[in-house]
């Protein structure tokens, strides 16, 4: 007797689905801003090697990558889905859960750690209580720690949204913090 | 079918080999032990173990005997002190780096990792074994995807791509973060590309995949039959 | 001849290994006129005797007590045998290391969860250690002897070779588990 | 276009440079631009408006000279002063002293003559003079002139041949030769063929190459393509990292302009040849640096590296046959291709010729970006050109490499830069990093900070860097905290040894490269670590670390 191997498997993908754990399937996404990564996807030719500059543009319009559209990529680009997930989750650079409203980044290259950016990491992580690489409880402030941004020479640097702190100290990074708050 | 021309030399004795040979299967053609544990014939060799290390004169890095062609006139030394000392290191950082103990695994006794260890003397690990706590993939009918006992050689990515042809699996993360994944890093029951077809489980070197209520050394292939190896290479 | 004075000692274990030392059968006889038994579980010793020959130490150092005794029967033994997997890897009883706060997650299960009348923590007892640990991670281990039990045959073959003056070789004679 | 037209570009930018007085140059790139390079930019050239100037002087962006500790910094021509610590409401005074009164503003003049004066700048030799943004300014220096004489008046053996009698070595860190590897791409039948520009530049510490990016991008673009037309390459990626987004749009800007004055694309200068660059956005993984990891990464796979052989110039991209080339050691290609390969040979030393740029930083006085000839001691770069190590404080230590490479001690300052040099010592050249570490660093706590970095880094392909390097750094923190033996110093060198020798690439080869320099040269800190429970330079101990027992 042959069994469906699908069929059988229903009842467990429905409890996972009641216990809300599965993304949706089918895969349909209604959002207009789709269209700006299927344009860039028919740019490069539904070429599979520029899978990087897609997600690059799928998350500079979402801000992170969602797995609906790692999927939605997956599908266009005829790459299996977990090749695009081990893609996405083995550069630094991408990020598959909504960051915070500010974004605070700091350098731990080198020069910036010789020069005490650690300390200033471990005030700013204790007076907001959050840890490098998370996001605050109440999502405003998301820690980043990044290796190097090349401005070496006047590290400690630390970069809250897109403004760049150079010799950093404690004071300068908090206090810039708190005005954020 | 190419000829066996090229001449070489390991471990002192004089060898011949076929030109697509790689340094493993002449060795394994002419009954020289080799350890693997990544390795599988059959499938893409992957180099990621690192147990097949040997040494080539006149080459000062240690080349994996499983990716590097023969050449003519090649001399290999597959078995000295200090390879023996970096493959015994091997199998301890193995064991100390997730939750090995064979003695509550399913693997146990027929498991490649467990064999490795008993043939090489690797009574203990000098480090320090990792204790964390890793994910159990339960969900499906079947199979059982067990982290805690993996050691990431990719045996079921690359026979789940290249023999079953699907790609359901793949390495997430990287570096001693790195887990193998299944689709968009979905409980094993919600798979929409598995087909269940088992590859995975029948490949895996220790217990980290196997068949739910089955013995492990019924489910288990050390090998892939002779014809599928032979299909894979044309 | 004098004999070899041999102890054994039994820490966080299932004895499984003392058991299958003892599953040498006739060849304990043999056994019984090269050594002599000064410690173990199964003679009527109290105190860890001095200058010990060999010992076998069975099991995990899961609490202080045991990590106290383990340092003293190092400090009175010559050579010291890490006895099974358990003393040589932590194993099972290291298993509980996994959990987060795992003295209290063990003890919560044991005393409270599973018990039925007057649930309470033991306070007799020696304090559990934050997590166990294979015996070379508090002292020198001289022999590692792994096994889930090692063999009856390879614990005679070990102690022979050690009592004929040869480093015994493990290599393709045991195995975990 | 044509070889001539190249020529002619190049008169009529220099006519029209001629026609102002005075230039005045705004360093735009990333190591000025966070102090407000930008706004400087526009305050110098509404000063010169206000004061209906714009006829004498001419206002232009120009790249990074180095000096980026002052930034931002401006430089006036004639006479290349450079003004220091600039504010734009200084720009209107400057203008008004300097052009109109002739009169030099002291207080803001750079005073480091040693600074520049050992440093010797080929790779870099545009940076501060021209436009990066524009290619005419580019040709104006002699610019493509390379390509036009390459392409007209050579074959590829010959181009190969100069490369080769240059004795220029690879930039990237290994210091393979760089003509003997376009030999082997040029020698490998298979079609079609590519050329890979890597400016991955991953190292916590080190921003060469994106300085080279930003201030010379056509440096880059031409050495690319004689490279190409050298082993026979028709497409081109430039693999850069994605966290350098003023180096990309520099570069994106150049291809295209290069493009529109059929510099690369089709029959490029009236020739057969054709020659196309993409370029292509790393995601932050510094593995993707490594010769074959950037291939995984270009194909748009996870960035692990592949064993070698086959080598990529055999099997490549796709399988094909692939030149990679560090965009350093590109750029020297044209000054190779104009003055002759025996030229620049001379430079340097015999068996490491030419120059390298470092970045040099941490605790001395004049950090930045600096170009050297090869042969040059670290105690010239550290105490002549930096400035040794500020008032108050003791030099303890200097790194050399990078994250991967080697801690040297005082004695070993006398070392002189080069490929075999370095590597005996047991450090590397690195892609460029030196880094300059004072009494107040523990040792321990430096070598764990590498491993940590190489540790997160690491892509978890092959075991002794995957499993080895927290094991590694699991000692380090025990040893941090006191709870070190001697016996984890002996398991520490055997662990380095193994992730030394069997590891896939070049990123576990080199990672212990930090611990066991450390434990050579400064074994007496570990020790009283270990033994007398402290740390020599009052940071350990303190408990800050989380120890890893779990």
């Amino acid at each position: 007797m042959t069994k469906n191997i699908y069929s059988n498997r229903l009842p467990v993908v429905q409890q996972l689905r009641e216990a809300n754990e599965l993304s949706e399937y089918p895969k349909t996404v209604s959002d207009k801003r789709i269209i700006l990564i299927d344009k860039t996807i028919a740019a490069y030719g539904y070429r599979r090697d520029a899978l990087l500059e897609k997600l690059h543009v799928a998350q500079n319009i979402y801000g992170y990558l969602e797995k609906k559209i790692l999927l939605h990529i997956s599908e266009k680009l005829k790459i299996p889905p977990s090749q695009v997930y081990g893609v996405a989750t083995f550069y630094n650079y991408f990020k598959l859960k909504k960051p915070g409203s500010h974004a605070i980044t700091f350098c731990l290259g080198t020069a910036c750690y010789v020069k005490g950016a650690e300390e200033i990491l471990s005030a700013v992580e204790r007076e907001f209580n959050v840890k490098r690489g998370e996001t605050s409880a109440d999502g405003k402030i998301s820690i980043f720690v990044t290796r190097c941004v090349g401005a070496c020479a006047m590290a400690p640097n630390v970069i809250i949204d897109d403004e760049m702190i150079g010799k950093a100290t404690k004071e300068t990074v908090l206090d810039k913090i708190r005005s954020l708050l | 079918m190419s000829e066996r021309t090229v001449k070489l030399v390991i471990d002192g004795r004089e060898v011949f080999a076929k030109p697509t040979d790689t340094i493993l299967k002449a060795a394994k053609d002419n009954g020289i032990y080799i350890p693997t544990l990544c390795y599988l014939e059959g499938l893409t060799a992957y180099g990621g173990c690192r147990l097949c290390v040997v040494e080539v004169k006149g080459n000062p890095k240690l080349m994996t005997s499983c990716t590097t062609p023969v050449s003519n006139n090649m001399e290999v030394i597959t078995n000295s002190p200090r390879l023996n000392k970096y493959r015994k290191q091997i199998i301890e950082l193995l064991l100390a780096e997730r939750t090995h103990t064979c003695s509550v695994c399913v693997a146990n006794g027929s498991c490649e990792l467990q064999e490795l260890a008993t043939r090489f003397g690797v009574d203990h690990t000098s480090v320090s074994r990792n204790w964390k706590r890793f994910e159990i993939d339960m969900t499906h009918e079947r199979f059982v995807l067990d982290h805690n006992r993996c050691i990431l050689c990719t045996r079921c990515i690359r026979v789940c791509d290249e023999i079953e042809g699907v790609h359901v699996l793949d390495v997430k993360r990287r570096g001693k973060d790195s887990s193998i994944v299944i689709d968009l890093d979905e409980p094993w029951a919600a798979s929409y590309s598995c087909t269940s077809c088992g590859k995975c489980s029948a490949v895996c070197p220790v217990g980290a995949i196997y068949v739910k209520l089955k013995p492990l050394s019924e489910t288990k292939k050390k090998e892939l039959p002779e014809f599928v190896v032979e299909r894979r290479r044309r | 001849m004098a004999k070899v004075k041999v102890a054994t000692v039994w820490l966080s274990g299932c004895s499984g290994c003392h058991m299958s030392f003892l599953d040498q059968d006739e060849k304990i006889i043999e056994l019984a006129e090269k050594i002599e038994l000064v410690y173990s579980p199964i003679v009527d010793i109290k105190d860890f005797p001095e200058n010990v020959d060999i010992t076998f130490v069975e099991g995990a150092v899961a609490n202080e007590e045991q990590l106290h005794q383990l340092k003293t029967i190092r400090e009175r033994t010559k050579l010291l045998i890490a006895f099974g997997d358990c003393a040589v890897t932590g194993n099972v009883v290291a298993l509980r290391n996994m959990f987060q706060d795992s003295v209290k997650e063990v003890l919560e299960r044991a005393y409270v969860e599973n018990v039925d009348h007057s649930k309470q923590y033991p306070t007799q007892v020696p304090k559990l250690l934050e997590n166990a640990h294979p015996l070379h991670e508090v002292v020198k281990v001289d022999f590692y002897l792994p096994g889930c039990p090692p063999s009856a045959e390879l614990i005679n073959y070990v102690l022979n070779e050690i009592l004929d003056g040869r480093k015994p070789s493990l290599e393709g004679r045991f195995k975990f588990g | 276009m044509k070889p001539e037209e190249i020529q002619k570009i190049a008169e009529i930018e220099h006519d029209m440079r001629m026609a102002y007085k005075y230039r005045i140059k705004v360093c735009c790139s990333s190591g000025c631009i966070p102090f407000g390079a930008q706004k400087l930019l526009k305050a110098f050239e509404d000063a010169v408006k206000e004061l209906g100037l714009q006829n004498v002087c001419k206002v232009a962006r120009t790249g990074c000279v180095g000096t980026c500790s002052v930034a931002p910094v401006v430089l006036i021509d004639p006479g290349n002063h450079l003004y220091q610590n600039v504010k734009p409401e200084d720009a209107k005074r400057i203008v008004q002293e300097h052009v109109v009164n002739g009169r030099i503003l002291e207080e803001f003049v750079y005073k480091n003559e040693a600074y520049f004066s050992k440093q010797y700048r080929l790779v870099l030799r545009n940076a501060g003079k021209i436009d990066p943004l524009r290619i005419e300014d580019y040709i104006s220096v002699g610019g493509y002139s390379a390509l036009a004489k390459a392409l007209t008046q050579m074959t590829p053996e010959q181009v190969i041949y100069e490369v080769t009698v240059s004795g220029l070595r690879g930039r990237g860190g290994a210091g393979f030769p760089t003509g003997q590897k376009w030999n082997f791409v040029a020698k490998s039948t298979a079609k079609p063929k590519y050329v890979v520009a890597n400016l991955d530049e991953g190292d916590p510490g080190v921003f060469a190459n994106r300085t080279l990016a930003e201030a010379d991008p056509h440096a880059i673009i031409e050495g690319m393509t004689i490279a190409a037309y050298a082993v026979g390459a028709e497409k081109g990626y430039i693999y850069i990292r994605s966290e350098y987004p003023l180096a990309i749009q520099t570069l994106k800007k150049a291809i295209e302009q290069a493009k529109s004055y059929g510099l690369i694309g089709d029959n490029i200068l009236g020739s057969t040849f054709n020659f196309d660059i993409e370029l292509r956005l790393g995601a932050g993984a510094f593995v993707a640096g490594e010769e074959t990891a950037i291939l995984s990464s270009i194909e748009g796979l996870r960035a692990t590296p592949r064993p070698r052989p086959p080598y990529p110039a055999v099997s490549g991209l796709w399988g094909k046959p692939t030149l990679i080339n560090n965009v350093e050691t590109l750029a020297n290609v044209p000054l190779i291709i104009l003055n002759g390969g025996a030229w620049f040979s001379k430079i340097g030393t015999p068996k490491c010729t030419g120059t390298k740029c470092f970045s040099l930083t941490g605790k001395v006085r004049n950090p930045g970006l600096i170009e050297v000839p090869m042969g040059i001691t670290l105690k010239e770069v550290v105490y002549e050109i930096g400035g040794g190590v500020p008032e108050g404080r003791k030099f303890k230590a200097v790194l050399v490499g990078g994250p991967s490479g080697g801690c040297l001690p005082e004695s070993m300052l006398s070392l002189p830069i080069d490929y075999e040099s370095l590597t005996q010592a047991g450090a590397i050249m690195g892609s460029g990093g030196i880094v300059v570490i004072d009494d107040e660093s523990c040792i321990v706590d430096t070598a764990r900070f590498f491993i940590d970095f190489c540790m997160d880094e690491s892509c978890g392909k092959c075991v002794p860097c995957r499993a080895g390097l927290p094991k590694v750094r699991e000692i380090l923190d025990k040893i941090m905290v006191g709870e070190g033996t001697e016996e984890d110093l002996k398991v520490l060198e055997e662990l380095s040894y193994l992730i030394k020798d069997a590891s896939l690439c070049g990123l576990g080869q080199t990672a212990p490269n930090p611990v066991l320099t450390t434990l050579n040269y400064f074994k007496k800190e570990y020790l009283s670590h270990i033994l007398d429970g402290k740390c020599p330079a009052g940071k350990c101990n303190i408990k800050r670390m989380e120890v890893v027992k779990k």
